[in-house]
């Protein structure tokens, strides 16, 4: 019997159709995946870096040509060391902590705009997905600590917690100011309004926001000054003190992807992600061949920068100290510039 | 089809992973059956066309409310609490409540209709975006029980700032 | 009103027991510390030391007293200097001996150089412990410039065991107050360095001011001393209160503070960094002419290039035994490390020629100075060493003789000293670090106390940790500047 | 929080340590059994008994107001002296920049002496350390405790007649054998090749 009588012509082409969207799909996420671990191994290697020559040093110099490849005989060295488990943990949750922690924050990449029509996928409640993903990432922190039996790891754990769940307000509040001006929730919508605005980037008409952002999202990924869970000289390494080998090695990304996270959603929401603005275009035109994703990384990286910048600067806070900002200070703020946000747009309206 | 087998499973592992957590032994594990059991209903949300709810659902309760659960477990000396054994002595009693709730709820089931459409239609709502249509109900139509209920929050929320209040300073 | 049922009643609530140490990042060293957590409040914290304890008590009752100076360097191994330095000046005054002016200003120097690279660590650890990396770094980059400059002059990095009783090793070279003078003239600006990422830092103010807050009389009435206790405001200073080497002659300020928390003593310390600059320049300006050992020949060894005649002969010598003077002992037999003398018991003894290495071993070993050594005699046949040996030696030659006869008894046995007992303290970087000597009229202290300022304030951290949370243990941990080598001894 | 620099200009030097000791023989003279003087230290030796109430006057007293306990320890003296121990205190007024060295004599056979922690709590530790190096009982001492030997060891190592070795034969430290004991349990858990 002939196939061709038993599946219509246009059904075969239906079938091609969805084998090529998903064979795209899977080839975006390969390239997102590969280049963003990439990234993650040489983030490492640029902290360092930047770190060493802040403190007049040099950083990785050993393993091939200015240490360029440190951070693959890092990783190397991580896969390879034993994997300790302590007697008293609770095995499963030890064993899942680390994967949720992971998973949390590699699902993100998945709706991140790299470029114009380049995101894995375009959903249209992009940034309460990233919120909810990063909801999900305190279980990974939380339950590593409580599994590992250990009081440090416990503390830290806890410490976490509290501190990603307090800041999650607080980020959540400074981005609606970016939503209320965007009209959306889908993060290229956002970019493409902040595009076409007057000011080409929201970090300008909503600065407010923007500072109560950075400061959110460097305590939202435990990075100094707010490094408490894993503030070494109280609590050793916070929630993964009793972790090693790949599984440390899995905190470790995790940690990095949500650096990159972060960045990336300051990339978004306030620097114009992959486009330029426009007065900037009408000064040198010829920035407009340059294609977006360049933009786009190089806003990032000068994220990362800022991250390192303040990490070789600042003192660590006392933990009450940094709840009292988040609780008393930011989110306050964040109320605040959402009323004014919605003030100016509505006076706006009435002018124009 | 495709639809409907999704639905099959998402039902079906909503009730199983719901006896999970109702079971075991050790709070934690039945946080975590908990945590799968929220991003179960978040994919029937997705189903039906609610992206919004569904992530309000994760952020919301796994994000929030289980967090707080787990805090409270885990703070508790599980080794010893375990060792005490049932929680509760009225098993019976509990088991014959639930099973007549049971009854009653299958028993009214058939009788529920479908609410009148009004002028929000799918169509309308995938133009419009689930957002916007909810927040336009949401602050015109129902702006009275929406601020009744945040009254009501905001007085809880106090509450819990005083009564935590008052022990700190005995 | 309803009333409600006290949460406690059904659910027992109780501290967190945390054990901090004794490893652990920052409790610098093997300190163990207990504490019992309220959410993250402390409700009782106990130290727990020993864990580094070596017996150095016991160990200098044993020793003969310059003998026991190494092990002042194994206490507080972060500045080695002052406490060779305390020890030194402790058996100096039990001697009843001065050292020279230059070896005293040297030693004030090297003492000042110590206080700086202590300070150096305590700030870069503390800092750490705070969470500002790069200060640690910064400090750790002038720290090594310090050691560098103590390789210089002694050879050693840590444990330099440089100063002597009765002086120091060796003087001073050109080379090195050249590398000190340029060290001075950048230092204090690598002070500002530091201030600039720390001293007015809203983070480090939050995390310094108002922790740890001890009043003058509390921590005087705790036997705290050093920048802990004038951070207090108790100007407790020794070297101006009983001045030692060449304190007397410099002029100086002693920061104190006023609120006595840890911001205070954290300002007194970076203040003590500018006085030890203008001390060591003062010295530098100062620094006189002269020996650098004292001289006195019961307690304090001659110095070895008197010696160096017999021991690093330039013209050729020989040793040679006086038939009628040996007894046929055997003593030189035994010491010989050649084996080039050989004889019977209670006959003359006779030395292999071909064999010696002139070591000067039997010469010191004979007690019936049957040895003779003899100038420009080696490879002479044996009736020529006999005709030479009744000539009597040259003036010099017969000094370095008795210098190392002199040497050989003071290394065996050591200086007897007089009965009697003293305590000696001297102002270390971290405090008052006490020498208490009880002598017996012999060689060997009887009994050897060392008062460590560490330990007194290891045991103050309980006061000052109480109510505060756990990031503070560490900020206290940090503020009474330990090294727990010398708080166990 | 401001910090000011002073120049501690040489306070005015206080009472001679010869008149401290005469102040001491005046107020206890049944206390007081010797003063010696060794390189301008002045000793007072003094019986026991009263040892806290002459302590507890040097800190009062408004002219001597010794508020400064620097160093707390004792002397075993064998079979050298008659009374066996010997506990010292190196005292310092930091506001009239006067010393003294009080010894009290504490015979074997009441090996017990008045604790000083109520006078100055920097006591405590030294106290301890005493007490764990020589075995002497510091009565009224708030948590007397071995400091920095182990809670199970045995005998008191600045005694004279502690060996420097550790006692003879073939007892190891209780702790050692444990250690021992425990490397013997783990060791089907080790690495065979």
């Amino acid at each position: 019997m002939n196939m061709a009588n038993v599946i219509s012509p246009s059904t075969v082409d239906a079938l091609i159709k969805f084998g090529i969207d998903v064979a795209i799909i899977l080839l975006k996420i390969v390239i997102v995946l590969a280049i963003g671990l990439l990234h993650v191994a040489y983030a490492t290697y640029f902290e360092r870096k930047v770190i060493g020559h802040m403190q007049v040093r040099l950083g990785p110099m050993r393993v091939g040509p200015h240490g360029l490849l440190q951070p693959f005989a890092d990783g190397i060295k991580l896969f390879f060391k034993e994997d300790i488990i302590p007697a008293q943990a609770d095995k499963v949750v030890f064993y899942i902590a680390p994967i949720i922690f992971m998973a949390a924050a590699m699902v993100n990449l998945s709706v991140i705009p790299f470029d114009a029509n380049f995101v894995i996928a375009d959903i249209n409640v992009g940034l309460l997905f990233i919120f909810a993903m990063a909801g999900i990432g305190v279980y990974g922190i939380f339950i590593s600590g409580w599994a590992s039996n250990s009081k440090y790891a416990f503390m830290g754990g806890l410490r976490s917690s509290a501190q990603v769940i307090s800041y999650e307000i607080a980020m959540g509040l400074s981005l609606v100011g970016v939503m209320m001006m965007a009209g959306s929730l889908n993060l290229s919508d956002i970019i493409r309004a902040q595009g076409e605005s007057i000011f080409g980037m929201y970090a300008i008409p909503q600065f407010i926001g923007f500072i109560v952002f950075v400061i959110a999202a460097v305590a939202e990924t435990n990075r100094t000054p707010f490094d408490l869970p894993e503030a070494e000289s109280e609590l050793v390494a916070g929630y993964f003190t009793e972790y090693s080998s790949f599984r440390f090695a899995l905190f470790f990304l995790g940690e990095y992807i949500a650096m990159i996270l972060m960045a990336s959603l300051c990339t978004i929401c306030f620097l114009g992600g992959w486009t330029l603005p426009w007065y900037v275009l009408k000064i040198f035109p010829f920035l407009s061949y340059v294609p977006g994703v360049v933009w786009f990384v190089l806003k990032v990286y000068a994220f990362f920068f800022f991250y390192y910048w303040i990490r070789a600067t600042v003192p660590r806070y006392r933990y009450d100290q940094f709840m009292a900002i988040g609780w008393k200070i930011l989110i306050p703020v964040a109320i605040g510039n959402i009323l004014l946000t919605g003030l100016v747009k509505i006076i706006l309206k009435e002018v124009l | 089809m495709v639809s409907i087998g999704f639905f099959i499973y998402f039902a079906f592992a909503i009730v199983v992973l719901s006896l999970l957590v109702v079971t075991r032994k050790n709070p934690v594990h039945s946080v975590l059956w908990m945590l799968l059991l929220f991003f179960h209903i978040a994919g029937l949300y997705l189903f039906l066309n609610a992206e919004f709810m569904a992530a309000i659902q994760v952020i919301v309760y796994a994000g929030g409310i289980l967090v707080l659960f787990l805090f409270v477990v885990l703070l508790m000396n599980l080794r010893e609490e375990l060792s005490i054994g049932k929680y509760t002595t009225f098993g019976p009693t509990g088991f014959t409540f639930a099973l007549g709730l049971f009854v009653a709820v299958s028993m009214s089931l058939s009788s529920f209709i479908a609410a009148p459409p009004g002028k929000y239609s799918i169509d309308l709502i995938k133009q419009e975006t689930h957002i916007k249509a909810l927040g336009k109900l949401l602050y015109t139509e129902f702006i009275y029980p929406f601020e009744v209920a945040s009254l009501i929050l905001l007085v809880a929320m106090i509450g819990a700032i005083v009564l935590a209040k008052r022990r700190l300073k005995s | 009103m309803i009333k409600m049922q006290e949460p406690e009643k059904i659910f027992e609530t109780r501290e967190l027991n945390v054990n901090m140490g004794p490893q652990h990042p920052a409790t610098h060293g093997v300190l163990r510390v207990v504490l019992d957590l309220d959410g993250e409040t402390i409700v009782r914290l106990t130290p727990y030391v020993g864990y580094l304890h070596r017996g150095i008590e016991k160990l200098g009752e044993n020793l003969s007293y310059f003998q026991a100076l190494p092990l002042t360097d194994r206490m507080d191994y972060v500045s080695a200097m002052s406490n060779n330095i305390g020890y030194c000046v402790a058996v100096e005054k039990l001697y009843g001996i001065e050292a020279p002016p230059r070896a005293k200003f040297i030693r004030t120097i090297v003492g000042e150089l110590s206080r700086i690279s202590n300070h150096l660590l305590w700030l870069a650890t503390h800092a750490l412990d705070i969470g500002a990396m790069t200060v640690f770094l910064y400090c750790f980059r002038e720290r090594e410039w310090i050691l560098e400059l103590f390789e210089m002059i002694c050879g050693a990095r840590l444990t330099v065991t440089y100063p002597r009783v009765g002086g120091v090793r060796n003087d001073i070279s050109q080379e090195f107050i050249d590398h000190l003078v340029k060290f001075l003239a950048e230092f204090p600006s690598r002070i500002l360095e530091y201030e600039t990422l720390i001293d007015q830092n809203r983070i480090w103010l939050k995390r310094t001011v108002g922790i740890g807050v001890i009043s003058a009389e509390e921590a005087i009435n705790w036997g705290m001393t050093g920048p802990t206790l004038r951070g207090s405001g108790i100007p407790y200073d020794i070297r101006k209160f009983m001045p030692y080497d060449a304190y007397d002659q410099v002029e100086f300020e002693v920061p104190i503070g006023t609120a006595g928390d840890t911001y205070d003593r954290y300002r007194c310390r970076m203040l003590e960094l500018r006085q030890s600059v203008k001390i060591i320049r003062q010295c530098l300006e100062k620094l006189p002419a002269g020996p650098v050992m004292a001289d006195a020949p019961k307690f304090v060894l001659p110095p070895k290039d008197k010696m160096l005649i017999i021991t690093h002969p330039v013209n050729e010598i020989a040793y040679f035994i006086d038939e009628k003077a040996c007894k046929g002992c055997g003593m030189c037999l035994r010491a010989c490390p050649a084996k080039a003398i050989t004889g019977e018991k209670k006959k003359p003894h006779k030395i292999d020629q071909s064999l010696c290495l002139q070591c000067a071993t039997c010469f010191v070993t004979c007690k019936f100075k049957a040895l003779k050594i003899i100038p420009g005699g080696k490879g002479q046949p044996e009736e020529k060493l006999v005709e030479l040996s009744a000539q009597p030696v040259a003036d010099e030659f017969k000094k370095a003789q008795e210098a190392l006869v002199a040497h050989f008894d003071f290394i065996k046995k050591g200086p007897k000293v007089p009965e009697g007992e003293v305590y000696v303290a001297t102002e270390v970087p971290k405090g008052e670090l006490g020498f208490y000597f009880v002598s017996d009229g012999t060689h060997k202290p009887y009994r050897m106390r060392v008062r460590s300022p560490s330990f007194i304030h290891a045991g103050c951290l309980e006061r000052l940790c109480k109510g505060h949370l756990v990031a503070d243990v560490i900020a206290n941990i940090g503020t009474i500047d330990i090294v727990l080598g010398e708080c166990d001894r | 929080m401001a910090v000011t620099e002073v120049v501690a200009g040489l306070h005015p030097a206080g009472i001679e340590q010869e008149k401290i000791a005469e102040m001491i023989k005046e107020k206890f003279p049944e206390q007081v059994i010797d003063v010696t003087n060794f390189r301008d230290q002045v000793a007072v030796i003094i019986k026991k008994n009263q040892s806290f109430s002459i302590l507890k006057y040097l800190h009062d007293e408004p002219v001597l107001s010794f508020d400064h306990l620097r160093d707390l320890t004792a002397i075993d003296w064998s079979n050298k002296k008659e009374v066996r121990f010997e506990v010292v205190y190196n005292l310092l007024s930091t506001k009239y920049r006067h010393i003294i060295r009080i010894k009290a004599q504490v015979p074997e056979n009441d090996a017990k002496i008045a604790s000083v922690v109520p006078i100055w709590a920097g006591a405590n530790w030294h106290e301890r350390e005493c007490f764990d190096m020589f075995g002497i009982q510091f009565v009224g001492h708030p948590d007397l405790r071995r400091i920095l030997l182990p809670e199970d060891w045995e005998g008191h190592p600045l005694r004279k007649d502690y060996p420097l070795k550790g006692y003879e034969g073939d007892k190891d430290w209780p702790g050692f054998i444990e250690v021992i004991k425990r490397s013997q349990e783990l060791k089907e858990f080790e690495w065979h090749d």
